[in-house]
Parts: C-alpha cells; structure tokens; sequence
C-alpha cells in the first residue's frame, strides 16, 4: 500500500545466521545480506528456493519478520506445513538461501500520535512484528492482539511486546482470553485510528468488517498461491475495486475498501 | 562468434527470447538483468478489448511443472499501445507482441493495431491459449482453423508473423506446415498442455477452471520431440520452447531444429535465467569450437 | 468398507492394478510384496511373435519421469501360454494380458490364443504403443483405425476386453467413444506420450529409437485431465494411470472418474509401492468415513 | 552368473555406518542392514533411492564393494560424476539409504588351486573386492590389475592386496606402468584359469579379446542404464547369443563369449 520508493528487488544466496526453533510447528530464519536491507517495509516478503527437496518446483512466498539493519540481517517467521517449509526447517547455520526480495508493497505507517491495533491470527503473526517496531519507532501507540486455536499457536509475544501492548486470545482458552479474535475484549472497544491484519482469510475479513462498522481503517496482508512473486505470472489475483489486482506486486497489504469483502 | 539468427526479416541478436505470459511487459525485470541483452521479449497476451482472465485459483504446483489458467489476462490493446508500449519501445532487443482472439476479427483488429507500431518488429499469433472459453486453443487444434486465422492475419499484418502452436494434438507437423502454407514467417511451440490438478483432501479441483496448462520441465521431452518433428516438416524458422531451465536444455532445442528459444516458467524460479541461458550456451560453443550458432541449429547427429 | 471395484463382467477385488510392462510377470515382484493383495495385474505387452525390442539404448531419466523405447520385447503368444501362464495362473488376482499387434490379423490372433486360457479373465487391447515401428500408436491415434481393431478382436475375445489409448491425440474422449460403440468394455488410459530426449554434449538422441515414451509424475497432471474428459464421455467403466506414485494419486484419478488405477513406474522407485497405495487408500476412506470405494469414483465435486 | 540360490531381494533403510572420502572424486558408504548380509554374492548390486535431490528421479545402481557379515554391513565405492553421487557423497554416520538388494547375478567362483587374474578399470574395481575376497578364502591364487588414467584413479590397492598380488598401470604412467591395462607385463604372459573384469567397456573389450586368444574364460560386470534393477522394464538389455538380455538380471555378469563382442 505504501508509496515510498521501493527498495531494488534482487536474486541473493543469504546466509543463514540462525535457525530458532520454536516448537515442532514453527521456527525462526535469520539470514544476513550482501546488501543493504534498512529500507524493507513492513508487510513485503521474499520468495524462496528449497533446494534439495524432490517436490518443491516453484518458490516459497514467506514474510519478512523483522529486520536488523545494524547487522545488516532480517528474520523469517515460518510454519511447517508441507515439504517446502519441513526443509526450510532443516537449515542450519552458515547454509544459503537462495532469495528473491524484498517483494510486494508493505503496510501504510501510520503518523505519530495515533493509536493502532495489530491483529494477527497464526503465523499471519509474521508481517505484524516489524511493522509493530517501526510503529513504535514513529510514536505510534501500538496494541496489539495475537490468536491462535491453542497454546501451541501463541508464539513469540515477549518480542512483540518490545513494541506495544500484547493480548491474547485462544479458540480453546488455554492461553488469553477465550474465543475468536473478534471476541476479545480489545474488540469491542474500538477506538483506533487504523487496523492492521494478516491471518487466516475468515478471521481478516471478521476483522475488516468490525473496523468497516466503527469506520476504522483497516489494511490486511492476503496468502495467495503464487508462482512468480514478481508480477508477471498473474496467478495471485484477488477481485478488487479495480478489477484483479495481483496479490504480490499491488499488495500483499491491501486496504480493506479495495477488496471485494462485502 | 555468431548468435545471430533470423526469423522472417527480422534478425535477432542471439537465441534467447522470453516466453509470452511469463515476463510480463518486461520492466518487472529490469531489476533482475539487463533486458538489452535478450535476442527478444514476448510480451503478455494481448486481446482486442480488456480482460479479467478467470477465477482465482489459477495454480497449481506440479511435479517439475506448474499448470496455469489465467485466461489472458490483460488491459487490451489499445492500453497496450498508448501506456505500455512507451515504455519498452526504447528496448534494445526485439519486441514481440502475443496477439489473441476469440473471434477471426478479433484476431484482425489486434493485430492491425500492433502493425502501426514502429518498435514491434513481430507478433506470435496465439492460437493455442488452453484458458479461454472461446477461440484460443480451439484455432490451433485443426488445420482448416489455424489456416483461417494465419491467413486472415497474414492479410492485414505486413510485419514478421509467427505462429504458435498447440501441443494438444495429435500431428502438429501437420498444422505448422498448414500455417507455412499461408503465409506465416516462423512457427514457436509448444504452448502449455492441457492438465488438470485435483486436491485429493478436499476431492475438487485445484483451478478455478478445472483444466489449465501444463509448463515446465515436466513437459520438456515431449516439447523437443514436437520441434524436433516439426522442424523436419517446415521450411520456416522454428521457435522452441517448452521447460528450458538451463544452457542444456536450450541447447537440445536448437539441436532439435529451433532457431529461436523461449524460456517461461523458469523465469519464476530464477528471474536472471535468461542471460544465464545466454551466458551458457556462449561457453558451450567456445568449449566445443563452434563459430556460428547455425552450426547448432538442426544439428542433431544420427548415425 | 467396500473396495471391490466392476469392469465389464469383472469383479476386482480392490481399483489398484499394475500397469504393463512395468511389472514384469508378476513373479519378479514376489520378494517384495503379496501379489495376491493387488485388484489385478497386468503382464508385459504381448505378440503373436518373439520380438527382440529396440536397440539399446532404451531409457532416459527426465524431469519427474523418464523415457523408454522398448519396442515391446517379448517371447510371443505361446511362450507365453507354455512357459509363463503355468507360473503365474495360480494368483489370486485377476491376471489380464496386454495385447498387441502390427496388424489387424496379429491381434485377433494373439486375442484367441488368450481367450483359450482359463485364468485369463480380461485383455488389456494396446493400441497405443509409442515405440514400435508398425502398429502399435498408429492404431490408437485415429477414429477408424481403432474401431477397426476393437471391432475385430471384439469378435473373437468373450471375456473382459479394455482398449489402452493413446494420449497422443486431439480429442481423447472422441476415440474413446468410438471403441465403446463397438463393444470395449472399458477403456485404459494413458499409455506413454511420444517424448525425446538429446544428450546436449554428444549432441546426439539419448534413445536408439530418437522417440520414445514418457511416463511417471511429468504426466500426471495431463493424464488427470484426460481421465477425466473420457470419463464425462463414456458409460464404461475407465481405467486411470499415469504417474500415480502414492495413494493421493491414486484417489485423485478415482475422484476424476477411474474405476480402478494402474500403478507404472512408480514400482521402479519402489517395488512395494501397489500396497502401500492400497492401504493408503483404505486409511483415507477410513479418515473419510467413505464405506463404498464407489463414493470415490467420479467423486468430484464442482461448485 | 553363479546359478547358487541367491538371497531375497528387498527393500530397506540402510543405516550407514561411515562415509570415508577418498578424494575428491571417491568414497566409501558402509551401511548396516537388518537381514543377514553373508549370502550376497561378488558382482551382486544395490539400487539407491537418492532423496532431497531435484534432478534424481530414478534409483541409482552401485555394485556391492565389500561384505562384513560379523558387523552385518556392506560397503559401496562410488564416483561423483553427477547430481545423484554428489548428492550420496554427502551424506553422514547415522543417516539412511533407501536401497533395493540384492540384485543381479554375480560371478563365478573359481575352484580351489586355480590361478586367476582380476581386472579392474576406474570405478569397475568396486565389485572386485568381494571378489578377491571370496577368491581368496576359497584358495585361489589371486592377482590384481588396478588400470586407471592417473594415480588419483588408482585407488584402494590396500585393501586389494590383502586378498592377492596386486598390480597397477595408469594411461600417463604417473604410478605404475603407463599405458592401457591390456598392455602391461603381467598380460603377456597369460597363464591364467580365468579372468574377471570391470571398467569401461573399451577396455573390458579389450580384456575380453585378449582372454579369447588365449582360450582363458572370461566374465565380465556391464554397466548398462537402468530403470528397475528388478528385470522388469527390460531397459537395460544387451545382445547376446541369446537375444536381448537383462543386465541387471541376466547379469550385471556375463561370460564374454555369450556376449556379441567381436
Ligand atoms: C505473501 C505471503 C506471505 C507468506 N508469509 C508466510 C510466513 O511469513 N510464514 C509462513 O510460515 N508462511 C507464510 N506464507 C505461506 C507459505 O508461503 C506457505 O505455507 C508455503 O508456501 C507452504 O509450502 P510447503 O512446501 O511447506 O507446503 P505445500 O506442500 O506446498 O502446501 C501445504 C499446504 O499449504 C498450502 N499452501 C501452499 N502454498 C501456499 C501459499 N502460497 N499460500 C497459501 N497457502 C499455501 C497448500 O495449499 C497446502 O494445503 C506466506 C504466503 C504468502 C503468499
Ligand atoms: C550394475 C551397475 C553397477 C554400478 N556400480 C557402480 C559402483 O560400484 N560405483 C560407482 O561409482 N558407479 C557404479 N555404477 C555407475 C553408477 O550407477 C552411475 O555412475 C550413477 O548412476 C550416476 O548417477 P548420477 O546421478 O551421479 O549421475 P547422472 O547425472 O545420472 O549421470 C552422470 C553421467 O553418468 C552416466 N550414467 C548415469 N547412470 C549411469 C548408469 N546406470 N550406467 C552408466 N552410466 C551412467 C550418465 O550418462 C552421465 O554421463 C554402476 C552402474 C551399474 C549399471
Ligand atoms: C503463467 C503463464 C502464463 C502464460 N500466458 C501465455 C500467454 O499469454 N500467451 C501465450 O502464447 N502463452 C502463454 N503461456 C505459455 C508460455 O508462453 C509457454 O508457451 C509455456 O509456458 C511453455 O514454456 P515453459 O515450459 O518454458 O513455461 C503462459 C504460461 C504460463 C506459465
Ligand atoms: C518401461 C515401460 C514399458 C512399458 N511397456 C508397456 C507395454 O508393454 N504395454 C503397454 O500397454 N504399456 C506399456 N507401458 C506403459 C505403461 O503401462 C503406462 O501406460 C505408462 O507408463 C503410464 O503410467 P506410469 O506413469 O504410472 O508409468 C510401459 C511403460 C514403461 C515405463
Ligand atoms: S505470483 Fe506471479 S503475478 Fe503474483
Ligand atoms: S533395469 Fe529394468 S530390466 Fe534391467
């Protein structure tokens, strides 16, 4: 969504810095550039090559986490849920990544003074935490409310309360509050200036339509199966306003008015 | 060393063009390389009026291929001539444009527009889009069809024409010496083959359109075998594609009879592919002492 | 949970065959894996007379496939009947015969001396073959041809017979038709698209044939598709194959209209692949609560 | 060519137990099998399912290089020459190989008290090994011609002269006599029961044609493209006074006058 100039998109093998694993379900990339990564904007993402894995053919769309200009690295936030990520999860120090990035437009920043709400269901938790960092950086007061089904799927909450106030809710309530994500208490109470979501389509279009009642902005970042990542191949579509848009160059952040959700 | 190649009147730099629908217009690139150096670019499939293309989804992962439905996709031609086409035209590499349409007239028109364009020196009439309800592939998979289109173009475009053929057929030798017949410059193949995914677990089918096309290594060998046997048919330039990942593969098309190639999918698996492919196949003829890459082309030795 | 599947007068006990020529006879396979589990087995393509093959060599690996030009090697008809059917009648699976022929007359020939054996209950009719010189694909690729042959061995085989197509074809479904009208009880597909492959640095065919026949997961997705379009065509019962490696394969061609399935090359990676397929079948019925495998069969859902 | 009972072919994770690099283009896989190994037979070999690896579609044959029956291993040597051996040359203690074994039909022992010569060319001396081996054991007088480019393709003569006199000639002549293996010294005096060969054909041939003019038997191990391994595609046939046979069932042994040679 963001008009800034983009940063030059470019074919790189990253180092792999670290691979954190979390729990069986998700771990955490941190690769390191040749190049100068300060200017990636929260919501764009990379496309990854899984080498060495029979039945990966096409690249892996996954979003940029965080990003640590100082050390010139950013951080991939990943769930395993086929044989693409099952490998990704396998890497280890010092191996390469082959990457296409930073890819896509990012989440409009919103301007200092104003109070946002991040909303990210599963790993649509992922694009939310670097926008929460850059959002407090700009003196935004940022809440910001992390769903999962269960315990398993809550993750990584002491970093994103670096940035702001972090709530919880669980489908089971074995952790936070009990419900959907549109249930929480933080919910019904909406006085913020812009919403910000990434998850599960279902629960971003519960979130876009909450935020449509009380008139709040509100922009999500959409999944979709994507052969190139680069906009050339067209299959990524989504209906908007403006006819088909492809989800990895016109989003994958997309105001919610733009998108033919009700 | 020659790379030079000719097809029709036209003569391109070297052998390495893009496939149509898998580079866009060509500045989604210019991060990636150094379009200039490419012998040719295809741009997206061009119809007379605005389209939306089809439902999403519109892909799906295969062994060592992908299908696709996008359904041709694209603004129209007018859009094409008056906000694209400025861009590219100072492009130094030769600009194809892939001409579609549902109708023989529409066919006409589009290509009648693109003739008036100084900086397009060819088209690649599209007579083998799987996607598409109506036209597209059902001109290209019989002669009395893909002989009304060829000829009804060839009438009104003066530029270098080549046709692109359907793979779903049973005797594509057959077609491409039809479409020789009446007037067309070059032939290229293959388009994608018509395949359909299903997703076991939720017993539907992956596409929005249930069919779609197949491209990709998967369908390398029965590309080579369809140039390899249509080269031995026709007289005019053959452009072969169908799967080229690498300098290798390339090479076994031009080997096969292809004067040209185009490279699709790969481009999204590695956006430099192209001068890759180019790179490659330079070092191939100076390791093996070849001067000029005719001595490739149709160079296949049987015993 | 019911898996017994109907073709023709025949009872399978389960959809999970072996496709011919890939399987031997059946006795290779018996270090590894019960035989008698299997619906059914189908042995190496057969002739009137000894055939010594192609020359080597015959195989080339591809992008999620391979290649193979074997000319349908085989001892003839009656070393057939002399020395292997004594071996294998003993199975408890239904044992089918894949016939074929340079001519009209060497079918029905090689279709009676079948006919003649009790344990027999069906013939695999392979009009569809790539790789031989005469016959073979020839038949399979147009309308009349294979009436011709369907109708002539029609009238001397009695019990199950199902015609192997060819994909090398236009319109699959059209043919498909056409031996149903005289008298197939089923209709097999796909046999081995016409592929090549070129060895970039001898610059020469990797096969001695120059053509051969691709099959394994490149394929998959296009035969899906024509499974699926012959299956929307016919009323008799169609036999699905073509790069099926695992159970999720195997379910997606039942869901696109397959009575029963065909396992090939995937018994080259792992010979015991037919019964995990089997019992990957059964486990998804059971996730599924799917009792009759015939929930399966053209299951798919459309919106 | 032995017509002993031969054991059960099956398929198993190998666990494997070292991978010794040799040098740049060689190694050594010793692999623990769950069966007993001591029936397999020289010139007998496996076929390796190659994970993780894009290009690799079909299993690979590799020759059995040694058996230990006490530790219930065996080990393979192989040479890097594409993505499949790469691949295999990578791989570490603890992790499994996929295999098909045994297959083929091995050589023929020699009788106690005859006297025979061994030749192998390149990576053709991996099956014999087991076969100096079992020679030996049986009382056979063993000799070993090692033929090979250069020294970095005379490998193992270590092992090799454990079980018999070992000899080595290289094309540049940088270890060994120099020139092709039919010209060196022990060739010219042929007073050998029977000769057993494995390399590339040109010299097999070779070897085969010398054998022939001193009505010396000879048997020789192909290596021919190969789809199953198991006899079923009949892929990998070669003429013979037969008609077309199965290398990897009819053979990978053949006695050279059953062959269409010359
Ligand atoms: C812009 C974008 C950003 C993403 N960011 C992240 C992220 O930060 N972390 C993360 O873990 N995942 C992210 N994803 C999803 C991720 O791309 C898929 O989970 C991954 O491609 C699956 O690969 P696989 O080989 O493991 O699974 P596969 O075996 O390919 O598929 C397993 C399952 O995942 C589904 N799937 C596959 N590809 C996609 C896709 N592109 N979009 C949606 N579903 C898919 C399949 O339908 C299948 O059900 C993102 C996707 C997009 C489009
Ligand atoms: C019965 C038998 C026993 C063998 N024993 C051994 C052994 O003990 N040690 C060893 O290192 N190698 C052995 N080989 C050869 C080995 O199978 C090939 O080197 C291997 O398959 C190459 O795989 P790749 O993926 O590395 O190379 P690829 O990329 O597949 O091929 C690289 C090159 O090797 C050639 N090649 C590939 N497969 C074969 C094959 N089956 N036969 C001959 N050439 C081939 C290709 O034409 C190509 O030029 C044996 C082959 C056979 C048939
Ligand atoms: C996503 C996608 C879109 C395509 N769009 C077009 C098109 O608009 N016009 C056309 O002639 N071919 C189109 N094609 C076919 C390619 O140009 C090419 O013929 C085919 O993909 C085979 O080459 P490949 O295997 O290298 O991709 C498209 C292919 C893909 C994968
Ligand atoms: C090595 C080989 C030999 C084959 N021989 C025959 C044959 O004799 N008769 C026949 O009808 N099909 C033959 N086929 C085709 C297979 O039966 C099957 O139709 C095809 O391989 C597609 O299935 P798959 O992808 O599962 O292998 C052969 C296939 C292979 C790979
Ligand atoms: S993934 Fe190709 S256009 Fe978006
Ligand atoms: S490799 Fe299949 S028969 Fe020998």
């Amino acid at each position: 969504m963001t008009n800034s100039i983009l940063p030059k998109k470019r074919v790189e093998d990253l180092s792999i810095i670290e691979n954190r694993i979390l729990n069986e379900d998700y771990f955490v990339l941190e690769v390191e550039s040749q190049h100068p990564v300060e200017n990636i904007v929260p919501g764009q993402f990379v496309e990854i090559l899984v080498n060495d894995s029979k039945n990966t053919f096409l690249r892996r769309p996954i979003s940029i986490y965080d990003v640590h200009p100082q050390r010139n690295t950013f951080e991939l936030l990943i769930q395993i849920v086929g044989e693409g990520t099952q490998h990704l999860s396998k890497l280890t120090q010092g191996q390469k990544l082959d990457t296409i990035y930073p890819l896509g437009l990012g989440y409009t920043l919103s301007k200092a003074g104003s109070k946002v709400l991040l909303v990210g269901g599963g790993v649509g938790i992922a694009p939310l935490l670097y926008l929460a960092k850059k959002l407090h950086q700009n003196q935004v007061e940022v809440h910001i409310l992390l769903g999962g089904r269960g315990k398993g799927n809550i993750i990584e909450t002491e970093r994103f309360s670096e940035f702001g106030k972090v709530y919880v809710s669980t489908n089971d309530g074995s952790v936070g509050e009990k419900g959907l994500v549109t249930e929480h208490s933080i919910m019904q109470n909406m006085n913020f200036d812009m919403i910000y979501s990434c998850g599960p389509d279902p629960m971003m279009k519960a979130v876009a339509r909450l935020a449509f009642k009380s008139t709040i902005e509100c922009e999500v970042s959409l999944e979709n199966m994507m052969a190139c990542g680069i906009g050339v191949c067209l299959c990524c579509v989504t209906p908007t306003t403006k006819g088909h848009q492809c989800v990895c160059t016109d989003g994958p952040v997309f105001n919610t008015r733009k998108l033919l959700w009700n | 060393m020659n790379l030079k190649v000719k097809i029709g009147n036209l003569e391109l730099k070297n052998p390495v063009m893009t496939a149509s629908g898998t580079f866009g217009y060509g500045p989604e690139f210019e991060d990636f390389i150094d379009i200039n150096r490419l012998g040719g670019i295809l741009v997206k499939g061009t119809t007379l009026n605005h389209r939306e293309g089809n439902a999403y989804p519109r892909m799906a992962e295969t062994p060592s291929g992908m299908l696709n439905a996008v359904g041709l996709q694209n603004k129209g031609v007018d859009v094409f001539c008056k906000d694209i086409y400025p861009k590219i035209k100072h492009y130094d590499t030769s600009i194809w444009v892939n001409v579609n349409g549902s109708t023989i007239e529409e066919y006409i028109e589009t290509a009648e527009r693109i003739n008036e364009l100084e900086h397009i020196p060819a088209i690649e009439l599209n007579i083998s889009c799987p996607n598409v309800k109506e036209g597209g592939m059902a001109f290209g998979v019989s002669c009395p069809s893909a002989v009304a289109v060829t000829n009804a173009v060839r009438k009104v475009y003066k530029k270098t024409m080549v046709v692109k053929l359907s793979p779903n057929v049973t005797n594509i030798a057959e077609i491409a010496k039809a479409v020789e017949a009446v007037g067309a410059d070059g032939v290229s193949l293959i388009n994608t083959m018509l395949a359909m995914a299903i997703n076991a677990e939720t017993r539907r089918p992956v596409l929005s359109t249930i069919t779609g096309g197949l491209s990709g290594p998967a369908v390398k060998p029965i590309a080579l075998r369809m140039v390899w046997q249509v080269a031995q048919a026709v007289k005019i330039p053959v452009v072969g594609m169908g799967g080229i990942m690498n300098a290798a593969d390339a090479i076994e098309f031009l080997l096969a009879g292809a004067t040209a190639v185009q490279v699709g999918t790969a481009n999204f698996i590695d956006p430099t592919v192209t001068l890759k492919i180019l790179d490659g196949i330079e070092e191939y003829m100076h390791r093996h002492g070849i001067k000029d890459i005719y001595e490739l082309i149709g160079g296949l030795k049987l015993n």
